[in-house]
C-alpha cells in the first residue's frame, strides 16, 4: 500500500485516495472545435509511461482534493505532490 | 396537527442503550458543512463561535466544535436544536462572502470511544498512526475505518475520541468498534 | 511417558507441565515447550507424511518454519480443523489432534506408494507428454485421476469457528527476528527512546541462541544473555514485543504486514480471544535480522525419515531435550556442523561425522571434536541412505580430489544431521525490491543496495561469526534509529569455514538415482538435469516445468541447490543464472488472517435507511442496491411477489401509495455560480430553471454516454438540490468534484452530499394530496400553487421538509424530504392517516413496473454505459444552445451518430400473457442461421396491471423506425413473437400527474 | 521434433530420459526476417506458430525480453469462457475456444485444457438482468451459457453457500460448461515447440529497444538488445508494455497498465470443481491439479510496471471469497503475485495494422486474453500474412476509439476475466 503525500494532510495510506490517472492532460478549451481524433486523443490516448508520470490522486476519504504527485512507475516512488494547477518543483518532465 | 418534532426525541440511527463503557452512541447535535474560501476563513477567524482560521487537520474543541477537514471545508458540531439560530448567525457574520452552509445535523451519528485502549480499538480498523504525536488531543480528520469512511475527533488524551460517520455506517460502525474491543475485555 | 528419546537433561521445555497430543490416534506425551514435532521425536517417530508426487515416506527435516515434508492435519474442535500444519512450528499443547497425510488408506500402507515404483515415468513434466489421447479422457479420465493424486491435505469443510482480528500499527524501528542480531538491533534502537517493534515468528525469542549450549555472550551463557535483553526490552516503555508473529509481506513505502498466532497454541482459549491477527505496519525503517536457513545435502536417498539439517539436529538436543536418533551420522561440508556433533556427543548419543572437505580444508573443529572421542571421516562422499521407512545407514566413501570415488562403507545410523551451507533469509528485503549480490565465499545471495528505508544484520546479511552478528545488529538498530551508536560485544567466536558443494560425488549413474532438491515436490537433481536438457534454461523455467520452488516452503530448503545445480549444468556462473522471485508472504498466512473482522456482519456495511425497521416489522422483503437493503416489495399473507407487485401498483393508480425514497442520492450544489456549474455538468440548461421549480437532469460522461439522472430542485438562485440514482450517488457527486476541482476551478460553487441527511418518503396516487395535505404547514398545496415539478419548503407534522412535486410513477405524487432521524416518525405519521386513503406501502418493484409503464427508464437498466440520450428518445432535453456541457462533443463522434443506432422502444408480446425475459434478445427472424444477429436486448419486463398485460422496455436497432413491426424475441427455449411500440404502455400524455 | 507419446515416454523411461531433446532451441538473431514477433508470451508464439503453420511464413522470430511466457502468460488465473455479449467479442472468444477443444492434439503438447465449467454467480436483479442478457446473445451465436437457479448452481459446485442470509445471497449463476482452465506455461511451451519445429527462431533474454523505417515511413527494422534485426513486418505483442513498444516507434496508445495481482493456496485434495466468478463481490476461484485454489485479485489503482502492488487487494478478494466459501477462512495464501495488464478504454483487445506501415499491433487484452491465445495468434498471423485483418478481428481497431464504435464489455456487463 503506497504512502502517498497529499499537500493538504501530509503523508496518508494509499486506501483514503483514488487514482485518477495521468495529469496534465488538458481538456480542450472549445471541444467542439477539435476534430475526432485530437479528441479521441483527449479523451482515451495516455503517455502510459514507464519511469517517471505525472499523476493525479484525490484524497477522496481525507481532505477529499484533487491533487497531482510524480511517481515513478518501476519503482512506486513518490518522489513530490503538489496541488492543481502547480507545477512540480524539480525533476520531471511530462 | 401533530407535531412530532417537539414531542417525540430524534429517533437516533444507533440504539443509545448499545453504549458499553468504552464505545457509546453520542446524543443527537446540529451539524453542519461550511464551506469557504480559506482566506475567507483566515480573514474573519471564527464565526457563531466556531474557530475557523485551524491548521488543516485540526478542530476547536468545545460546545460549538469546528473540525478543519481540507483547505475549504469545516464541520460544525454544537448541541442539538440550534440549527436555525447558527444559521442565522452564520448568515449575518458572512454576509455577502463566497460561502456554503449545509446541514447536515441528520446525516452523521456520533460515536464516543474511550479508555486506554481506545486508539488500538480504532487501529483495528483506522490506518492512521493515532499516536499522541502524529495525532495530537485537537486533531481531526476525514479517514477509515474498515470499509467505512469515518471522521476521527481526537478530543482529550483519556483519551477520548469522537467517530462521526454517516448515519446508514453507523451499525456497521458500532459493530466494528465493538468487534475490536473484544481483543481487551472480552466484551 | 515423556518419550523413550526424551533426554534426562536439559531444553527449554517445561517439565513441570506434561501435555499429550494425539498422532493418528495415539495419545502421546510431551511437555509445555514441545513442539508437536519434538514431541513426536521424543516418541522416536519420525514417519510423519508423505511425498506429494511419489507418496515417498518422509520425516522431519528441519526444526523450523523452513520445514517441507512434516506437514500434519491438525484438529482443534468442530470449525477448526485444517491441513498442512509444520510440526515443527506447531507448538504441542494438551488434547490436540494432529493426523498425517497424503495417504490411503493409512500412513503406512499407502496405496499411492506405487508412484515412486513408476518413478521413472513421473518424471518432471512427464503429463505435457502424454495423457492426450483419446481427446475426451483428458476431462473424464486423467485429469480426475492427476486431481485426486496431487494435493496435500484436506480442506476444511466447515465455516471457521475461529474469529480474527487486525491492527495498523506505525513505529520508527520495526525489528524482525529476535536472534543475537535482531535482540541487539532492538537493544539500541530503543535506547533512543522511539518506538520501536520487534517481532518473531517463533514461541520464544531469541532464535538459534535457544539452542546454544555453549557460546558465551559477554561473559554469560548465550541463552542468560537472551533473557535479559528481553528483561531490557520489556522494561523500556517503548518496545512492543511481537513473539508468534511472522513478517510475511513487504511492500511498497515500507508498509510490512505481519501474521501474529494468538491462541493456537493455548489449550483453553479464552473465546474472545482472535486465533491470529494482521499487523500492518507502516515503519520508518526496518531492520531485518531473519538468519539463515542450512541447505540439505544432495545425495540419493537423503529423503529418508531420520535424516535432518545438522542444525535442526542440534535443536532438537538442545532446545527440546529429545534425541532425533541413537547413533547418529553428521554430513557437512563446513564448520557449523561441529558444534552439532559435539552437543550430540555431550548428550552422550553416538556419533560420527563425515566431512565433505579433504582434511586440509577443515578447520581447528575438527580436532577438537575428534579430542572428544567422536570419529570424524574427512573427504568423504555420500553415496546414498539406507532405509525406507525410517533412515538405518549411509553408504559412504572416500573421494579423491580429482573426484576418484573409493570403497563405499556403510555407517549404520538411526538419524542423520546434514548441512550443506547456510542461505541467509533475504525474502523481505528482496520483496523490498533491494537488489540482491552473489557471496562467492559464502555460495550465497546476501542484501546489496536496499530500495527502501531497510538495513539487514546478522546471518540475514551474511554475517555468520556472533560477536560480529551483534556488533552489526547493534549497529543497524541505531542508525535505523537516527542515532550511530556501535558496541562490540565479546562473544564465542562461531567457526564457519565452509566450502561450497552441489550434489555429492557419487558412483551411481546419476541419472537413476533420487537425489532430492525440493522435498515436498519430489523433484530431484535427475528432474532439474532433465528440465535443462530439454532446453529450460532460464531459472524461471526450471522452477516453472519441474516445480522446485512451488512447495509450501517455497523453496527455502531447495532453491540454492536447485540454482547451484542449473548453474553447474549450464557451466555458468550461479550469479548470472539468478534466483527466482522472492514473494509475498514469507510462510503461508491464513485468509483468516487476511480478512481479519471482515465476516458476516462486517463483510459489507449493510446501509439501511430510517424508514427500514418499520418496513421489515411489515414484513417486506428486501434487495441489494449497490450497499443498500431496500423494500423490494410488501407481502401480505401468502400473496407471491407478483400478486403483491400487482396490488401494491393498483393501489397507487387506484387510491395511494407509500414508498421510501430516502437511498436516492442527494447532493446540495451551493454557490454564486451554481446554475453555470449545472449547466456545464448536466446536458440541460439550468440558467432559466426559476427557483422553486424542478427539472429532470440528465448527465453524461465525457465520452458521451449517460452517466446518471435525477431530478433537481432549484431552492435559491444560488442553491440546488440534485437527485441522482441510489448506486450512482457517489460516482456522481465523484464525478462532480473531479470537474469542479481540475477543470473550473475557478467557479464558485460547493458540494455536500446530504443523501443522508433526509428520509425521502414518496406518496404516490390520485389521493396523495388529500392524504397529506392536513399535516402539512406552510406550503399551499393548491395545484396551480404548487404545481407538477415545482418544490416548496415548510413543515410536516411540525417538522421542516422540502417537499417535492414529482412522480416517477406517473401519478399525482409527493416527495417529502425531512431530516433522516424524522423519518420514520413522519412515515408513520402518514400511514396512521392512511387507512382511510386506501394507502399501501410498496417496494422497489412496483416503483419499477409504475414507471415502465409511463416509459420512464432507469438509468443502468435501460442503459449500460453505451447508450446516449438520444438512443433514449431524450435528445430533446439537450440545451442545444449551450456551448459546451461534459460530454457533448463525445455525441458528434461518427459512431454515434451515424445510423442504425439502438433505440428504446416498448415490445408487446403478441401472447400478453407472456412475461419475457431482462436481457432476452430480439432479432428480426427466427428462422436464421446461427449466428444470428440482434437488434437488441429487453431492458426492462413486467407484468403490468394498468394494461392488464405484459410490457417490457428494449434496446433496438433503428428502434423508433420499427414502431408497428414484428419481431421475435428469445424465450428460455425458443423465441416469442412481439411488436415494437412507443415506450409507453399508460397515460402516454402525462396527464394524471397533473391532477 | 521428436514426438511426444506414452511410448516415447516410457522408452526413454528406460533410458533414463537421456534421450530427450530441446523443446525450442536457443538461436543468435539472424540478420533479417520475413517477419519479426515482438514478444514471447502466449499471443506472440501463438501467432508465429500460425504464421509457419498456416501462412507459410517460416523465416521469422519471436522476439523476447526476459524468458517465454514469463509475462501474463505466466501469472494468470486461465480462465476460459467465451460466453462474451457483444457479437464481435463472441467471434474472438469462440474462435479461441474452439481452437482449446484440440489445442493439445495440435501441438502434440498437454495443455491440461481442462473443461470443467465456469459459472458466474448472479447476487441482485442487476446481475440476473445482465447474465440473461449474456445467456441469450450467446445462444444466438451458438454459444454455450445456461441460467442455473441457486439449487442448480450448488449441485453443480457443491461448496457454494446458497443461504439466502448471506450479505449478497446467490440468487442465480450463468454456467457456460465449456469453459475451464489450461496449464498456462504449457501453452508458451507448446507453441514455442511447435514453431521452433517449423523453424521459427524464438530468441530469449533479447529486447526490442526501437524501430527502423524507411523513407516512405514503412517498418524496415527492430533495434534489440542483441542488434539490429531487418524486417519489414513487426507484430507487436507485448501486453503490459505495449505502451513503451510503441512509444519507441513513436506511436501513443489508448492504453494504460496496471497491476493485476492473483494468489494461490496451499495445495489440498480436490475441493472445488469448477471455476467460481463473482463479479459482484470481485473474486474469482479455481482449484488447480496441483490442487492449490487459484484466486484472482483486482487491479491495484495506478499505473505501474513493478508486477506487484498492495496487500489491500488481494484482502479484498479475499473478503469475498471467504463470504462466499466461509470453509476456506483457514485454508493459507502460498503466493502471491502480480502481472502488468495493459487496459483499453472499452476493456476490449486492438487487433491489426497501426499508423505505420508494417508495424502491427496485439494488444490490450487486459485482465482476460489468457483464454483468447490460439485464437488472437490465429487471426493476428493472418493479419500480418495478408496485410488486412481477418473478419473476426476486423471490428478491433485502433480507429474505434476515433469513431466511438467501442465494443464496450465492460461498459455492458462489469466482467471481467
Ligand atoms: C493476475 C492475472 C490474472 C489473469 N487472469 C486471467 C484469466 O483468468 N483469464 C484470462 O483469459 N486472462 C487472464 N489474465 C490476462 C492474461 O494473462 C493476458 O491477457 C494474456 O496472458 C496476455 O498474453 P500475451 O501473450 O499478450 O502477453 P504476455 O504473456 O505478457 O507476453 C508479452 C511478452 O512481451 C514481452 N515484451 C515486452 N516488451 C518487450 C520488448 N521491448 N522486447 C521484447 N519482448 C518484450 C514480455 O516480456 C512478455 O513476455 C490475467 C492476467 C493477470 C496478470
Ligand atoms: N556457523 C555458521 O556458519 C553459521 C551460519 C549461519 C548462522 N549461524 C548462527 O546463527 C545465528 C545468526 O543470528 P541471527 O540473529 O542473524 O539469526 P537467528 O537465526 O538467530 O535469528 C533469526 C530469527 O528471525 C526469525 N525470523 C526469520 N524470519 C522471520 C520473519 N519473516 N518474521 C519473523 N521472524 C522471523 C527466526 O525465527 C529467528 O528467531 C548466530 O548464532 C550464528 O552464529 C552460524
Ligand atoms: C495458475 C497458477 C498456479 C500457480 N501455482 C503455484 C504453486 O503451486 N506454487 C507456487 O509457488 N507458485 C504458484 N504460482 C505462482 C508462480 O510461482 C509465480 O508467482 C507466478 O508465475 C508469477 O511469477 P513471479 O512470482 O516469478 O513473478 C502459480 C501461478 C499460476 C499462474
Ligand atoms: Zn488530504
Amino acid at each position: 500500500m503506497l504512502l502517498i503525500p497529499c499537500p493538504y494532510c501530509g503523508d496518508r495510506p494509499e486506501i483514503e485516495f483514488r487514482g485518477g490517472g495521468e495529469a496534465h492532460i488538458a481538456r480542450p478549451r472549445d471541444p467542439q472545435a477539435v476534430d475526432d481524433q485530437a479528441w479521441a486523443e483527449f479523451l482515451f490516448y495516455r503517455t502510459n509511461p514507464k519511469g517517471l508520470m505525472a499523476e493525479r490522486w484525490n484524497h477522496a476519504h481525507g481532505c477529499q482534493r484533487w491533487f497531482n504527485a510524480l511517481r515513478d512507475t518501476v519503482s512506486d516512488r513518490i518522489l513530490e505532490s503538489y496541488r492543481m494547477g502547480e507545477k512540480p518543483s524539480g525533476g520531471g518532465s511530462s | 396537527m401533530l407535531e412530532i418534532a417537539k414531542e417525540a426525541a430524534r429517533a437516533a440511527a444507533l440504539d443509545p442503550d448499545a453504549a458499553t463503557p468504552a464505545i457509546a452512541p453520542m446524543p443527537p447535535a446540529t451539524r453542519f458543512a461550511l464551506r469557504m474560501r480559506p482566506e475567507t476563513a483566515t480573514e474573519i477567524g471564527s464565526v457563531a463561535g466556531f474557530q475557523l482560521d485551524l491548521p488543516i487537520n485540526r478542530a476547536s474543541l468545545g460546545p460549538r466544535l469546528a473540525a478543519r477537514l481540507g483547505p475549504n471545508e469545516w464541520l460544525l458540531i454544537a448541541e442539538d436544536g440550534e440549527t436555525e439560530a447558527i444559521e442565522a448567525e452564520i448568515a449575518s457574520a458572512l454576509g455577502e462572502r463566497f460561502h456554503a452552509l449545509v446541514d447536515i445535523s441528520h446525516r452523521n451519528v456520533g460515536l464516543s470511544v474511550r479508555g486506554a485502549q481506545a486508539a488500538d480499538m480504532l487501529n483495528a480498523g483506522c490506518p492512521l498512526d493515532l499516536s499522541t504525536d502524529a495525532l495530537p488531543a485537537g486533531s481531526a480528520t476525514r479517514t477509515l475505518l474498515g470499509k467505512a469512511e469515518i471522521v476521527l475527533i481526537h478530543e482529550d488524551d483519556a483519551p477520548t475520541y469522537r467517530v462521526e460517520c454517516w448515519r446508514s455506517f453507523a451499525p456497521y460502525v458500532h459493530g466494528f468498534l465493538q468487534e475490536a474491543a473484544r481483543d481487551f475485555d472480552g466484551g | 511417558m515423556a518419550g523413550r528419546n526424551r533426554l534426562p537433561r536439559g531444553g527449554r521445555v517445561d517439565r513441570s507441565k506434561s501435555v499429550s497430543i494425539a498422532f493418528n490416534g495415539r495419545t502421546l506425551a510431551g511437555f509445555a515447550g514441545d513442539t508437536v514435532a519434538s514431541l513426536l521425536i521424543a516418541h522416536d517417530i519420525h514417519f510423519v507424511g508423505r511425498s506429494f508426487k511419489y507418496h515417498r515416506p518422509r520425516g522431519f527435516l528441519s526444526h523450523g518454519s523452513d520445514e517441507p515434508n512434516a506437514l500434519l492435519s491438525v484438529d482443534r474442535g468442530p470449525g477448526k480443523i485444517d491441513p498442512n500444519n509444520r510440526a515443527t512450528v506447531a507448538e504441542a499443547r494438551e488434547g490436540l489432534v494432529t493426523h498425517s497425510q497424503n495417504h490411503w488408506p493409512s500412513l503406512d500402507f499407502d496405496v499411492g506408494a506405487i508412484n515412486d515404483v513408476l518413478s521413472p515415468v513421473f518424471v518432471a513434466g512427464f503429463y505435457y507428454k502424454t495423457f492426450m489421447w483419446p481427446r475426451r479422457f483428458w476431462d473424464s479420465v486423467y485429469e480426475p485421476k492427476i486431481r485426486a493424486a496431487a494435493g496435500l491435505g484436506r480442506a476444511p469443510t466447515e465455516p471457521d469457528a475461529d474469529r480474527y482480528a487486525n491492527r495498523h500499527a506505525h513505529c520508527d524501528v520495526l525489528v524482525v527476528g529476535a536472534g543475537p542480531a535482531g535482540l541487539a538491533a532492538a537493544l539500541a534502537a530503543s535506547e533512543t527512546g522511539k518506538r520501536i517493534f520487534l517481532a518473531d515468528e517463533q514461541a520464544e525469542m531469541g532464535g538459534t541462541l535457544l539452542h546454544d549450549r555453549t557460546s558465551m555472550i559477554d561473559g554469560k551463557p548465550a541463552q542468560d544473555w537472551v533473557a535479559e535483553a528481553l528483561a531490557e526490552l520489556r522494561a523500556r516503555g517503548n518496545v512492543t514485543l511481537l513473539p508468534r508473529t511472522t513478517a510475511f509481506g513487504y511492500y511498497n513505502h515500507n508498509h510490512i504486514a505481519l501474521a501474529e498466532r494468538i491462541t493456537d497454541h493455548l489449550a483453553d482459549a479464552p473465546a474472545h480471544m482472535p486465533r491470529e491477527r494482521l499487523w500492518q505496519i507502516r515503519a520508518a525503517e526496518v531492520v531485518l535480522a531473519t538468519g539463515a536457513h542450512e541447505r540439505p545435502l544432495v545425495f540419493a536417498d537423503n529423503d529418508r525419515p531420520g535424516i535432518l539439517l545438522a542444525e535442526s539436529v542440534r535443536a532438537f538436543i538442545n532446545r527440546y531435550a529429545v534425541a532425533p536418533g541413537r547413533r547418529i551420522v553428521f554430513v557437512t561440508n563446513g564448520a557449523s556442523a561441529y558444534a552439532a556433533a559435539l552437543d550430540a556427543a555431550d548428550a552422550g548419543l553416538d556419533v560420527t561425522l563425515v566431512d565433505i572437505r579433504p582434511e586440509g580444508d577443515c578447520g581447528p573443529e575438527l580436532a577438537a571434536l575428534r579430542a572428544k572421542g567422536v570419529t570424524a571421516l574427512t573427504g568423504h562422499t555420500v553415496l546414498a541412505a539406507t532405509g525406507t521407512r525410517r533412515v538405518t545407514g549411509l553408504a559412504v566413501a572416500p573421494v579423491s580430489p580429482e573426484g576418484k570415488i573409493g570403497a563405499r562403507k556403510i555407517l549404520a545410523a538411526d538419524c542423520v544431521g546434514m548441512s550443506g551451507g547456510w542461505t541467509p533469509s533475504v525474502h523481505l528485503f528482496s520483496q523490498s525490491r533491494g537488489k540482491l549480490r552473489f557471496d562467492p565465499a559464502l555460495d550465497a545471495f546476501v542484501p546489496d543496495q536496499p530500495v527502501q528505508a531497510t538495513r539487514s544484520a546478522g546471518a540475514a546479511n551474511g554475517r555468520y561469526d556472533l560477536s560480529e552478528i551483534l556488533a552489526e545488529g547493534f549497529a543497524a538498530g541505531s542508525a535505523a534509529a537516527g542515532d550511530s551508536a556501535t558496541r562490540t560485544f565479546a562473544a564465542t567466536p562461531t567457526p564457519t569455514g565452509f566450502l561450497p558443494v552441489r550434489a555429492l560425488p557419487t558412483d551411481a549413474d546419476p541419472a537413476r538415482i533420487k537425489a532430492f532438491i525440493d522435498f515436498q515436490n519430489d523433484v530431484t537433481a535427475k528432474d532439474i538435469h532433465l528440465a535443462v536438457r530439454e532446453g529450460f534454461e532460464s531459472v524461471e523455467h526450471v522452477k516453472r516445468y519441474t516445480t522446485t520452488g512451488m512447495a509450501t516452503d517455497q523453496g527455502k530448503s531447495s532453491n540454492m541447490n536447485a540454482l547451484g545445480l542449473v548453474a553447474g549444468i549450464l557451466d555458468k556462473p550461479l550469479p548470472t543464472v539468478g534466483t527466482t522471485t522472492f514473494r509475498p508472504p514469507y510462510t503461508p498466512v491464513t485468509f483468516g488472517t487476511l480478512i481479519g473482522p471482515s465476516r458476516d456482519a462486517l463483510f459489507d456495511p449493510a446501509r439501511k435507511t430510517p424508514i427500514h425497521g418499520w418496513a421489515e416489522e411489515q414484513g417486506a422483503r428486501f434487495e441489494d442496491v449497490g450497499l443498500w437493503k431496500r423494500a423490494w416489495y410488501f407481502p401480505r399473507g401468502d400473496e407471491d411477489m407478483r400478486e403483491a407487485v400487482a396490488r401494491e401498483c393498483a393501489a397507487v393508480r387506484e387510491h395511494v401509495g407509500i414508498f421510501d425514497a430516502s437511498t436516492l442520492g442527494k447532493i446540495e450544489v451551493v454557490g454564486p455560480d451554481a446554475a453555470e456549474f449545472m449547466n456545464r455538468i448536466y446536458v440541460n440548461g439550468w440558467l432559466k430553471l426559476e427557483p422553486g421549480r424542478c427539472r429532470y437532469g440528465l448527465m453524461l460522461k465525457e465520452d458521451g454516454y449517460i452517466l446518471d439522472d435525477g431530478v433537481v430542485a432549484r431552492l435559491a438562485p444560488d442553491r440546488f438540490h440534485v437527485t441522482t440514482t441510489t448506486g450512482g450517488a457517489p460516482r456522481v457527486l465523484a464525478h462532480m468534484e473531479d470537474y469542479l476541482q481540475t477543470e473550473w476551478p475557478e467557479l464558485e460553487v460547493f458540494l455536500t452530499s446530504t443523501t443522508e441527511q433526509f428520509a425521502v418518503i414518496a406518496v404516490q396516487g390520485p389521493k396523495a394530496r388529500d392524504l397529506i395535505a392536513p399535516l402539512v404547514t406552510g406550503i399551499d398545496l393548491a395545484n396551480d400553487a404548487f404545481p407538477h415539478m415545482a418544490v416548496r419548503t415548510g413543515f410536516i407534522c411540525g417538522v421542516p421538509t422540502r417537499l417535492f412535486r414529482v412522480s416517477f410513477t406517473g401519478e399525482l405524487g409527493f416527495e417529502i424530504n425531512v431530516p433522516a432521524d424524522y423519518g420514520r416518525a413522519i412515515w408513520e405519521a402518514i400511514f396512521a392517516r392512511g387507512a382511510a386513503f386506501g394507502l399501501t406501502p410498496y417496494g422497489t418493484e412496483a416503483m419499477h413496473v409504475l414507471r415502465a409503464e409511463r416509459g420512464f427508464v432507469i438509468i443502468g437498466q435501460e442503459t449500460d454505459g453505451t447508450v446516449t440520450p438520444d438512443d433514449l428518445g431524450l435528445g430533446g432535453m439537450i440545451a442545444r444552445t449551450k456551448p459546451d456541457f461534459v460530454g457533448k462533443r463525445s455525441l458528434a463522434r461518427p459512431d454515434l451518430v451515424a445510423p442504425g443506432r439502438k433505440q428504446l422502444v416498448g415490445i408487446l408480446a403478441d401472447d400478453p400473457t407472456l412475461l419475457l425475459d431482462e436481457g432476452a434478445q430480439i432479432v428480426a427472424d427466427r428462422d436464421q442461421p446461427i449466428p444470428i444477429h440482434a437488434l437488441g436486448h429487453v431492458t426492462s419486463s413486467y407484468w403490468s396491471p394498468a394494461c392488464d398485460r405484459s410490457i417490457a422496455l428494449a434496446l433496438v436497432e433503428s428502434g423508433r423506425a420499427r414502431i408497428g413491426s414484428e419481431v421475435f424475441v428469445t424465450t428460455p427455449s425458443s423465441f416469442t413473437k412481439a411488436t415494437v411500440t412507443a415506450p409507453s404502455f399508460f397515460d402516454a400524455e402525462g396527464k394524471r400527474v397533473h391532477a | 521434433m521428436r514426438r511426444f507419446s506414452l511410448k516415447s515416454l516410457i522408452s526413454e523411461a528406460f533410458n533414463a530420459h537421456q534421450g530427450w531433446e530441446r523443446q525450442w532451441r536457443a538461436p543468435e538473431p539472424k540478420a533479417a526476417y520475413d517477419a519479426v514477433i515482438v514478444g514471447g508470451g502466449g499471443h506472440g508464439l501463438a501467432t508465429a506458430y500460425y504464421l509457419a503453420k498456416e501462412h507459410g511464413l517460416t523465416n521469422i522470430a519471436v522476439i523476447e525480453k526476459g524468458w517465454l511466457g514469463g509475462g501474463n502468460t505466466g501469472r494468470n488465473t486461465t480462465i476460459i469462457r467465451s460466453n462474451y455479449l457483444y457479437e464481435e467479442s463472441e467471434g474472438i472468444y469462440e474462435h479461441a475456444m474452439k481452437l482449446w477443444a484440440g489445442l493439445s492434439q495440435e501441438l502434440n503438447y498437454n495443455v491440461m485444457y481442462s473443461q470443467r465449467g465456469v459459472l458466474m454467480l448472479a447476487h441482485n436483479s442487476h446481475d440476473v438482468q445482465s447474465f440473461k442478457r449474456h445467456v441469450y446473445a450467446n445462444r444466438l451465436a451458438g454459444i454455450d451459457n445456461e441460467w442455473l437457479t441457486p439449487d442448480e448452481a450448488k449441485e453443480f459446485c457443491p461448496p457454494l453457500n446458497i443461504s439466502p442470509t448471506l450479505r449478497y445471497p446467490i440468487v442465480g449463476a450463468a454456467l457456460q460448461r465449456r469453459g475451464g482452465v489450461a496449464r498456462h506455461d504449457a501453452v508458451a511451451w507448446g507453441y514455442a515447440r511447435g514453431a521452433d519445429a517449423m523453424g521459427v527462431d524464438i530468441i530469449q533474454n533479447c529486447e526490442v529497444t526501437g524501430f527502423r523505417r524507411d523513407a516512405a515511413g514503412a517498418i524496415a527494422g527492430v533495434e534489440t538488445s542483441k542488434g539490429f534485426i531487418a524486417t519489414k513486418r513487426v507484430g507487436v505483442v507485448a501486453a503490459g508494455h505495449t505502451s513503451v513498444v510503441m512509444a519507441r516507434a513513436g506511436l501513443r496508445m489508448p492504453l494504460e497498465s496496471f497491476p493485476l495481482q492473483a494468489l494461490v493456496s496451499e495445495p489440498v485434495k480436490p475441493v472445488f470443481p469448477c471455476v467460481v466468478m463473482s463479479n459482484a463481490v470481485h473474486a474469482y476461484i479455481s482449484q488447480s491439479d496441483k490442487g492449490e485454489l487459484v484466486i484472482g485479485a483486482g487491479t491495484d489503482q495506478y499505473i505501474s510496471y513493478s508486477q506487484q502492488g498492495g496487500l489491500h487487494v488481494p484482502i479484498h478478494t479475499l473478503d469475498a471469497i471467504c463470504e462466499l466459501f466461509p470453509q476456506f477462512s483457514r485454508m493459507r495464501m502460498l503466493r502471491s503475485w502480480g502481472g502488468i495488464v495493459d487496459v483499453t478504454p472499452d476493456r476490449s483487445p486492438i487487433i491489426g495494422k497501426t499508423p505505420i506501415p508494417g508495424l502491427y499491433v496485439n494488444c490490450g487484452w487486459g485482465t482476460g486474453g489468457f483464454k483468447a491465445t490460439p485464437g488472437s495468434g490465429n487471426v493476428f498471423a493472418w493479419t500480418i500474412a495478408k496485410g488486412e485483418p481477418h473478419p473476426i478481428n476486423a471490428p478491433f481497431t485502433l480507429d474505434r476509439f476515433r469513431t466511438g464504435r467501442l465494443i464496450d464489455e465492460a461498459a455492458a456487463a462489469a466482467v471481467a476475466h
